[in-house]
């Protein structure tokens, strides 16, 4: 095999640094959930008078009765009569804690991997995993530019947000099993982005999918919960499926699964090469199944029945956008696959637009910023799919800093919302907006932070997600001409035109996302309090092991930018193109390999021109929610009218779901049950052929039974027609 | 003369036989077996002419047994006719199935 | 340690040692005295056949380090002549292959015995017997070389568990005990016939000989069209004790009647028979048979049919054993498709799943028998918000479950993505059908396992479990299954040497024998 | 030594077992009638006879293990017949054990029973040992009226009168089939010696001789009458049903094994140039018994008739060995009858302690729950039913009895392949219904109102005993069976010389090799 089990590398640049030690990173979290684990079962298991799940029974019988759907924070109904788990204190120490150590490391690691300005990556080999035949996947880790950002990322917002949750579900009575799902999903995660090869990577990918669904299913004890966290796990099974079909066909055709020798392999193919397509569009079904891209996005919606801090670090922030994560590390393969990022370019806008509708007519706070992580999502991959790999991991980190605020801060809301219903009694929506309004007066630091998120996520200049989304945009419009995916195709339509569609698609994508950030804003934390007269007085800013982490969030939402300027600032306001050059050594191949080997090369004039489009259409979007959307008029959730005509539509998420289940989940479900079930098996072979053909044996005896009349006449003439037989026989034979 | 004397032989076999399927009477069976069984004798004497005495000794045999199985034959008919108070086959079917 | 063996001619003895030790406990059980009460009775019987066992699986450990599996010869080989005049000899030996099984099936046989520790309460002694008599059964037939031999081991099994479903199984029990035997019946006599014939033609001056090797120095030269009916009737026997496809219909029946030590030993062991006979016996002996397209064509179809519609029957069970019942044939259906794909992977992939399914099925049934003895139903839907009163329990039914749906870092990963990667490189078609099953075994397994832990806890049977969580008796059981479950997921690696040679001795030969264009003996 | 059978007094020396048994028998005839019927003088009668059985077995095993040959004439002088005198001699000893304690159970105090036994068996010998025509229907005849007789022993049963005559009728019926078969194969080859005929036909060409086809075919019918084979198996059930039970069982072993040596000599030593005509037929007559035998079985809920109806596929697995007309078949029929033998005999021994009075018929619903109350007994029985199964290890010597006739099958020169498969999936259905009683005894309750199975007496529990220990042991170790078996086949040179009939396509012509496609007769 290639270079992989040529085991420790020893002449790497990085062999003799802290990276040696990277195998920690992610191991450190594992020993987290081990111990946390241990922790909640333990509890678990020696049920005393302060007995955390007789608690949570009554807090199950206290859930039942409310009839207003997915309910967020639920563990704070226990608040008044159940006191701290016995051993939160030690698991609040442990849970962040193997966070931030893990985090130190890898910003040692990031230290030295500066320091050496490596071309190659590092691979740690730690032990073979399945040899045999011509195959041999070790468990490896791979050092480099990419993964490296991408631990950052994991370990540093993971780390806010461990941090966040230690205030958020500090009432909650499964708080150690809390903290245990947390780590192991930060394993499994870190495991995603530093295994070296595809199947490793397998492993984080499903990984993050089990703690997904274990988190979404947190508070198990409503069906809808569990139900969304097993839809979450299936929908993202069918990705997989996609995945494990690209491995084969790696395997098949390149008799190799490390990242390495597939990049090498693509490397050696023409552009256009079939194989490369067939892999390429397979990687990216496993990729739509893990980031929630058309048309598998239907999971992600439902996945916000976990914590909130959950939906901030998993379904916004990281495992989301391992998929992204997924093309970009197949750069080169995706490369010389020009139709397949036609493919992921075009679903990831279409994907944009799709969402973006969607969110428009939500009530609900974190569906608002669901559909908005899936719009964001499509973003990414029109990046990475155009062959900007690092314009998508660009608006990758920065989408992480500012949605993991966003989610946060409405962590922050409910947490407040539910908190003043909790002290009232009152069984309303805590998580709908029509009950909010006039937040700021009541929290100010978590008004102003997501103020600073929106306008980041609506691409107003300065803030982060300005420069990333912009990056993107023009990106695209600059392949329009003299790229690899001019040239070529889809379905027929050429790849120029396609990606000024994409384009399109982009900015109008960018135009409903300025609106429903704007209304969602708006109608939380401006015009009148909706809540009640009971509930205003107990509406607080969430305490500072909340809102700490939220202003770091906030301080990277605003500078994000800064990471990666663009060429055209020309240094006037800091370092141009840093994490371009940083990643270069990973995607610049596959990059290269898209452009023909050239920079894309913009005018000025085009690019201003770009940029002024990209900043009129936020500005536009952001100017026509202030001035359409009047959060004076909107009612509370129980005196709301319902909607009508298209409203309904989007509201009701174009009925997607529905269709869904109507043409696949019921179809199969049937179809399993009446003709493979009670047809097939239990019909066919089991009641014609095995119990039929007892039954015709019975049926033969009994009339051999009849035919033994007990008369002597009948034996004899039996005896005498068997005599003529046999006489017959002796004479004609 | 051997071969009319076979056929003849075949013919009181034939009959024999007949009478089994069609009579009911337990006695008249076994009648019709001893005409089968006098109907083999038949040929054997028969064919002794061609082979010598082997065939007329197998006679003898058989006429023997015949004897033999007459007496235990009436035995069990009175033992049968003891139970049922008769001898039609016909009522004769407790065991069956 | 090999050497400590050695000094001990531990090959020597061992295998008719192992053989032998089931039995003689099995005597004892049934001779010796009889305790005052019935309670006595069951405690000591029990206590008895779980040191058997345990000293069965102590015995067999040594296997380990005792069988060099890099050597091409069998074993711990043990002859002794048994009927010379027909060729039979009593002949066992191992190879890589047979050596895993036999673990298997040793290391199992006391957590079967402790899967029922408390559920088995009449006639303990003559069902201890039953279950020892079974053990000699199965490791004979993995560790048979000699046709006959192979044979009576193979029906042996029938009557120990034909017995132990009808008499300490569930309510239909006698359909279902009927229906097992029957099936596996009916496909073992045609093997039966067949074993005669290859006996008596690979003999020499009028002397059959069933013996392995001979056989198959006799069938190398077979011409695939003739010897496609010689391998029919292997197949049959086979594919019923699998089972594939469309022979299946007796083992769902089974499971769900077999009391809980019955269902483990069934899926765990029993039906790894089927597919060791196809990698030992049918394939081997007829190769140019197995490799016509037609024939090929049907075992792959089959294979892969099992394994999408074990998946989708599986889904709308109402039942929970008969729903793991379903989950087999699809598995099973993996480690088919894995073996006819033929290659080394998937070969090798299939048999990581054989051990796999083995461990993370029989502990699935195991699980299903702890909640059964405290709430009388198997039904999905009785069940929900377990995880509630009994945490514990839901973390094993967790972790099994994905070890079963195959969840990396779990041993059914492995295995299954072995066999699909294997098969991909010659059957792409089957494998990427095969595939999809991933994401039917995750709905039908997840959605059980949701709808019996997780949803609200509303009946009020479910609420009187609070407090009977599992006990130590169970969680030491499951713990070694759970650590094996894990080994085999991230450090398959020592299992995977240990077959190594023999898979791909195995592809090779059938290779071989493929590529060349002798006309053969059979025609 | 050579016995030369023209001596008279060389020929008395080679039926030195049958006259020991029938002088026994006769002075024992004379002291049953001696006293006055008693339950202590039918005892005392029956432990005499079974002296006289000993000390005939001694008298075979004397003389088999002389080794003593004989030139051709009207007796044979081999190990076939010493070997199928033992199994006869075995299955009258456990017929007159079994008798004793039914007849004091069943309050038969007439102890000529007892009597009629040994000359039924001798009547065997004289079957076994016969290679003259007329020696045979002799043996046939001695042996079939005494078992007439025993077969409605019971007088003061109205189903044993029953049994009795419809076996009386019948078979006097098929007697003269079998008689007319004998006159006209005399007739066409002028012999009725074995040897002597098989040479004439040789010698003749006679293959095409109608008067000879004809006669064999009447000569089958007789036989197949005898042993019990579809379709002249009607007699059987309802005689084996209303037969005292002991008698049943010697019915259903020790008569159909002496038929059927008679069966297996005559094919293998006269008619084998003749296999094309007699071929199919024995092929259907072996199928036909299995199916029915099988499937009618199957619907039985009397265990005497379904025991008789198992009897009757039994026939058919015999006739199969017939059919293979090879040194092998013999040897392999040895075997199958003896294991054949222990397990009817056992079966029949649990049946006779299940039977009240001898009208009301032993159910198999009757045995429900048996393993709670009597283990021992369950076992024993389901050991029994195994063996004629002829399932491995539980069912012991049954399987390697079923093997061997799978081998004898394989190895015939006539291809009997797809009957080989045919008798193992008819087995198949054949455990339907040996399970059927295994089931009831082990997994259904004892009913409260079951009857109490009455104390196993000495001789009976010895009959159990005895053959259990015998079927397990040797169905793990059948090396002596299999040794003994060999050494009782008929040997090689009873074949006629080569030579024989152009072979008609269509008809079981022996192939050039045996091939596995199995392929219509």
């Amino acid at each position: 095999m290639l270079t992989q089990t040529d085991a420790p590398m020893t002449g790497h640049p990085l062999a003799d640094t802290v990276a040696r030690f990277a195998w920690l990173l992610p191991v450190l979290p594992l020993l987290g959930f081990l111990f946390n684990g241990f922790l909640s079962l333990r509890a678990a298991a020696h049920p005393g008078p302060a007995d955390p799940t007789a608690a949570s029974h009554d807090h199950g019988e206290h859930g039942d009765h409310g009839d207003h759907g997915a309910h967020d924070a639920h563990g704070h109904d226990d608040a008044h009569h159940a006191a701290r788990h016995p051993s939160a204190g030690l698991v609040s120490l442990i849970g962040p804690g193997v966070l931030l150590l893990s985090f130190g490391l890898a910003l040692a690691v990031f230290v030295a991997m500066r320091a050496a300005h490596i071309e190659e990556a590092y691979v740690l080999t730690l032990f073979q995993w399945m040899p045999t035949g011509k195959l041999s996947i070790d468990v490896a880790l791979q050092l480099d530019q990419l993964s490296m950002v991408m631990t950052l990322i994991i370990t540093g917002i993971g780390s806010l947000i461990h941090i966040f949750s230690v205030g958020y579900m500090q009432d909650d009575p499964g708080y150690p099993r809390y903290f245990a799902y947390l780590n192991l999903f930060v394993f499994f995660m870190l495991l995603l982005v530093l295994g070296a090869n595809y199947p490793l990577m397998f492993v984080g990918w499903e990984g993050v999918g089990l703690c997904s669904y274990l988190l979404i299913g947190f508070w198990f004890h409503e069906k809808a919960n569990a139900d969304a966290g097993k839809k979450a796990f299936i929908v993202n099974r069918i990705g997989d499926f996609g995945f494990l079909v690209a491995m084969f066909l790696m395997f098949a055709n390149f008799g190799t699964l490390s990242f390495a020798g597939v990049e090498e392999a693509a490397g050696g193919l023409m552009v256009g090469s079939l194989i490369a397509t067939a892999i390429c569009l397979f990687l990216f079904l496993g990729a739509a199944g893990k980031s929630a891209q058309l048309p598998l996005y239907i999971w992600l919606p439902d996945a916000m029945a976990g914590p909130t801090p959950v939906s901030a670090l998993i379904h916004a922030a990281t495992m989301v956008t391992a998929g992204v994560y997924l093309v970009a590390r197949s750069a080169t393969l995706f490369a010389v696959a020009p139709t397949a990022q036609l493919t992921v370019a075009l679903v990831g806008a279409l994907t944009a637009v799709f969402a973006a509708t969607i969110g428009l007519k939500q009530w609900d706070i974190k569906k608002v910023l669901a559909y908005s992580t899936v719009s964001q999502l499509g973003y990414m991959f029109v990046g990475v799919g155009v062959g900007a790999y690092t314009a998508g991991v660009f608006h990758l980190m920065t989408h992480a800093f500012f949605k993991a605020l966003l989610f946060l801060g409405s962590g922050s809301v409910i947490y407040a919302m539910h908190k003043a219903y909790h002290e009232t009694h009152n069984h309303e929506d805590a998580q709908d907006m029509r009950n909010m309004g006039g937040l700021r007066r009541h929290m100010p630091i978590t008004f102003g932070l997501m103020w600073i998120a929106t306008l980041a996520i609506a691409g107003i200049p300065v803030f982060s997600g300005f420069f990333s989304k912009d990056e993107i945009l023009t990106a695209v419009f600059a392949r329009t001409h003299g790229s690899t995916l001019a040239e070529a195709s889809l379905f027929g339509i050429p790849g120029t035109a396609l990606l000024y569609a994409i384009y399109a698609l982009g900015l109008a994508a960018a135009l409903m996302t300025a609106i429903y950030m704007t209304r969602m804003m708006l109608y939380t934390f401006h015009g009148p309090n909706r809540t009640g007269e009971a509930e205003r007085p107990h509406l607080k800013e969430a305490p500072w092991v909340m809102t700490g982490p939220l202003v770091v969030l906030g301080v990277l939402s605003l500078v994000g930018g800064w990471m990666n300027l663009p060429l055209i600032t020309g240094g006037a306001i800091g370092p141009v193109e840093l994490l371009h050059h940083w990643l270069e050594p990973v995607v610049g191949t596959g990059a290269n390999i898209v452009t023909l080997g050239e920079t894309p090369h913009l005018s000025h004039a085009t690019e201003y021109t770009l940029i002024g489009t990209a900043v009129f259409i936020a500005v536009a979007g952001i100017a026509f929610a202030l001035w359409r959307l009047k959060p004076a008029a909107l009612v509370a959730a129980k005196d709301a009218p319902a909607e009508q005509g298209i409203a309904k539509v989007l509201h009701d998420k174009w009925y997607v779901d529905e269709a869904y289940d109507a043409a696949v989940v019921q179809p199969t479900l049937g179809v399993s049950r009446t003709v493979l079930w009670k047809g097939i098996d239990a019909g066919l072979i089991d009641g014609l052929l095995v119990n039929g053909s007892a039954l015709l044996t019975r049926a033969f005896g009994w009339m051999g039974s009849q035919a033994q009349t007990g008369r002597v006449g009948t034996y004899a003439w039996v005896i005498v027609l068997g005599a003529v037989a046999v006489l017959g026989a002796f004479s004609f034979l | 003369m051997v071969a009319e004397s076979l056929a003849l032989s075949a013919a009181l076999f034939t009959i024999g036989v007949i009478g089994v399927l069609t009579r009911r009477n337990a006695i008249i069976l076994f009648m019709c077996v001893e005409l089968m069984l006098n109907a083999v004798n038949l040929s054997f004497v028969a064919l002794s002419t061609l082979y010598g005495a082997a065939g007329q000794v197998f006679v003898l045999f058989v006429i023997t047994v015949a004897a033999a199985e007459a007496a235990v034959g009436l035995a069990i008919v009175i033992a049968i006719f003891r139970h049922r108070q008769s001898v039609n086959l016909d009522d004769i079917n407790l065991l069956k199935g | 340690m090999t050497a400590f063996l050695e000094s001990i001619s531990y090959n020597g003895w061992i295998l008719p040692a192992l053989l032998g030790l089931p039995l003689l406990g099995a005597a004892v059980l049934l001779l010796r005295g009889r305790a005052a009460t019935a309670d006595a009775q069951m405690a000591s019987d029990r206590r008895f056949a779980l040191w058997v066992f345990l000293a069965e699986a102590g015995l067999s450990l040594g296997l380990w380090w005792s069988v060099n599996v890099e050597v091409p010869l069998w074993q711990a080989d043990f002859e002794l002549p048994w009927i010379p005049s027909w060729g039979v000899s009593f002949h066992l030996g191992l190879d890589g292959i047979a050596l895993m099984l036999v673990l298997l099936t040793t290391l199992l046989m006391p957590l079967a015995v402790l899967g029922g520790w408390t559920s088995i309460r009449e006639k303990t002694a003559s069902y201890y017997a039953l279950l020892l008599i079974l053990t000699t059964g199965m490791l004979g037939v993995f560790m048979a070389l000699d046709l006959v031999l192979f044979y009576v081991m193979w029906e042996v099994m029938l009557i120990p568990m034909y017995l132990i479903i009808g008499v300490w199984g569930g309510q239909r029990r006698l359909y279902a005990s009927l229906k097992f035997f029957l099936y596996t019946m009916l496909g073992s006599l045609l093997m039966l016939v067949a074993i005669i014939w290859l006996g008596t033609a690979a003999g020499t001056e009028g002397v059959p000989n069933f013996g392995y090797d001979a056989v198959l120095n006799y069938t190398r030269l077979s011409d695939a069209h003739g010897s496609v009916w010689l391998f029919a009737a292997f197949a049959v026997a086979f594919a019923v004790k699998v089972p594939m496809f469309p022979f299946h219909t007796w083992l769902p029946d089974a499971h769900v009647e077999a009391p809980t030590a019955g269902s483990v030993i069934l899926a765990a062991i029993m039906l790894k028979m089927g597919t060791f006979g196809f990698i030992r016996f049918a394939l081997p002996f007829f190769p140019a048979a197995a490799m016509l397209p037609a024939v090929r064509t049907v075992m792959l179809s089959l294979a892969v049919i099992g394994i999408v519609y074990g998946a989708l029957v599986a889904l709308v069970q109402p039942d929970f054993k008969k729903l793991v019942a379903y989950s087999s044939v699809s598995h099973l259906g993996f480690v088919m498709l894995g073996i006819f794909a033929l290659t080394t992977e998937s070969l090798q992939g299939a048999l990581v799943v054989t051990i796999a399914h083995g461990i993370s099925t029989g502990a699935l049934f195991l699980l299903i028998g702890m909640i059964y003895e405290r709430r009388h139903t198997r039904l999905v839907d009785d069940f929900g918000g377990i995880a509630k009163v009994m945490p514990v329990f839901s973390v094993f039914l967790t972790i099994v479950a994905l070890s079963s749906i195959g969840v990396p870092g779990t041993n059914g990963f492995v295995g299954e993505f072995l066999v699909l990667i294997g098969s991909f490189q010659t059957q792409p078609f089957y494998a990427v059908i095969a595939a999809t099953s991933v994401i039917i075994a995750a709905a039908y397994l997840l959605w059980a396992v949701q709808r019996i832990i997780y949803n609200p806890l509303v009946k009020p049977e479910n609420e009187r479990l609070r407090g009977h969580d599992l006990n130590w008796r169970e969680i030491g059981l499951l713990t070694p299954l759970v650590v094996a479950i894990l080994w085999i997921g991230v450090y398959p690696k020592p299992l995977l040497q240990k077959t190594e040679r023999a898979a791909a001795k195995l592809i090779q030969y059938v290779e071989d024998v493929r590529t060349s264009d002798r006309i053969g003996r059979i025609r | 030594m050579s016995f030369d059978l023209l001596i008279p007094t060389q020929l008395m020396a080679a039926l030195l077992p049958d006259i020991v048994l029938m002088v026994g028998a006769m002075v024992l005839m004379l002291y049953a009638a001696w006293r006055p019927d008693s339950v202590q003088h039918q005892r005392s009668v029956g432990m005499a006879s079974i002296g006289l059985l000993v000390a005939t077995l001694g008298a075979v095993i004397y003389m088999a293990w002389r080794g003593d040959t004989a030139a051709q004439g009207v007796i044979a002088v081999d190990g076939f017949r010493w070997s199928v005198d033992v199994v006869i001699l075995i299955a009258a000893l456990g017929t007159i054990a079994l008798a004793i304690e039914y007849n004091i159970r069943q309050g038969i105090a007439q102890a000529e029973m007892h009597v009629l036994v040994l000359f039924a068996t001798a009547g065997m010998m004289v079957l076994a040992a016969g290679r003259d025509l007329m020696v045979i229907f002799l043996g046939i005849e001695i042996m079939s009226v005494a078992v007439y007789v025993l077969a409605g022993f019971n007088r003061r049963s109205g189903a044993a009168a029953e049994a009795s005559l419809k076996y009386f009728l019948l078979g006097a019926f098929a007697t003269g089939f079998l008689l007319y078969g004998i006159a006209l194969i005399y007739g066409a080859t002028g012999a009725t010696q074995l040897a002597e005929i098989a040479s004439r036909i040789a010698e003749h060409r006679l293959w095409g001789s109608t008067m000879l086809l004809v006669g064999l075919g009447l000569l089958t019918i007789g036989l197949a009458f005898k042993v019990a084979s579809a379709p002249f198996h009607m007699w059987a059930p309802d005689v084996y049903d209303g037969a005292p039970t002991p008698i049943t069982a010697f019915m259903a072993s020790a008569v159909k094994a002496a038929a059927f040596a008679t069966f297996a000599r005559i094919w293998y030593e006269t008619f084998q140039l003749l296999s094309f005509a007699w071929g199919p037929v024995l092929w259907w007559l072996a199928v036909l018994s299995m199916v029915i035998g099988n499937v009618v079985a199957l619907s039985q809920q009397n265990i005497k008739r379904m025991l008789a109806y198992s009897s009757i596929v039994h026939s058919g697995y015999l006739v199969v060995l017939v059919l293979a007309n090879s040194a092998a078949g013999t040897a392999a029929f040895v075997f199958y009858v003896l294991a054949y033998t222990l397990a009817t005999f056992g079966a029949f021994a649990v049946v006779s302690l299940m039977q009240e009075g001898n009208d009301e018929p032993v159910r198999i619903a009757d045995f429900a729950g048996l393993w709670h109350a009597r283990p021992g007994l369950a076992v024993g029985m389901s050991v029994y039913l195994l063996a004629l199964l002829g399932f491995p290890v539980f069912g012991g010597i049954g399987f390697f009895a079923k093997w061997y006739l799978v081998v004898a099958a394989l190895t015939s020169d006539i291809n009997l392949v797809l009957l080989a498969v045919i008798v193992v999936v008819t087995s198949v259905i054949s455990a339907g219904y040996y399970l059927q009683v295994i089931r009831v005894m082990f997994m259904q309750p004892r009913a409260d109102d079951a009857r109490s199975v009455p104390i196993t007496g000495p001789l009976t529990k010895a009959v159990l005993a005895t053959t259990v220990a015998v079927i397990l042991f040797f169905g793990v170790f059948p090396t002596p069976v299999t040794a003994w078996s060999e050494w009782s086949a008929l040997p090689r040179y009873y074949r006629t010389p080569v030579g024989g009939p152009p072979i008609a396509p269509g008809t079981l012509a022996p192939p050039p090799a045996a091939s596995p496609a199995p392929e219509a007769n």
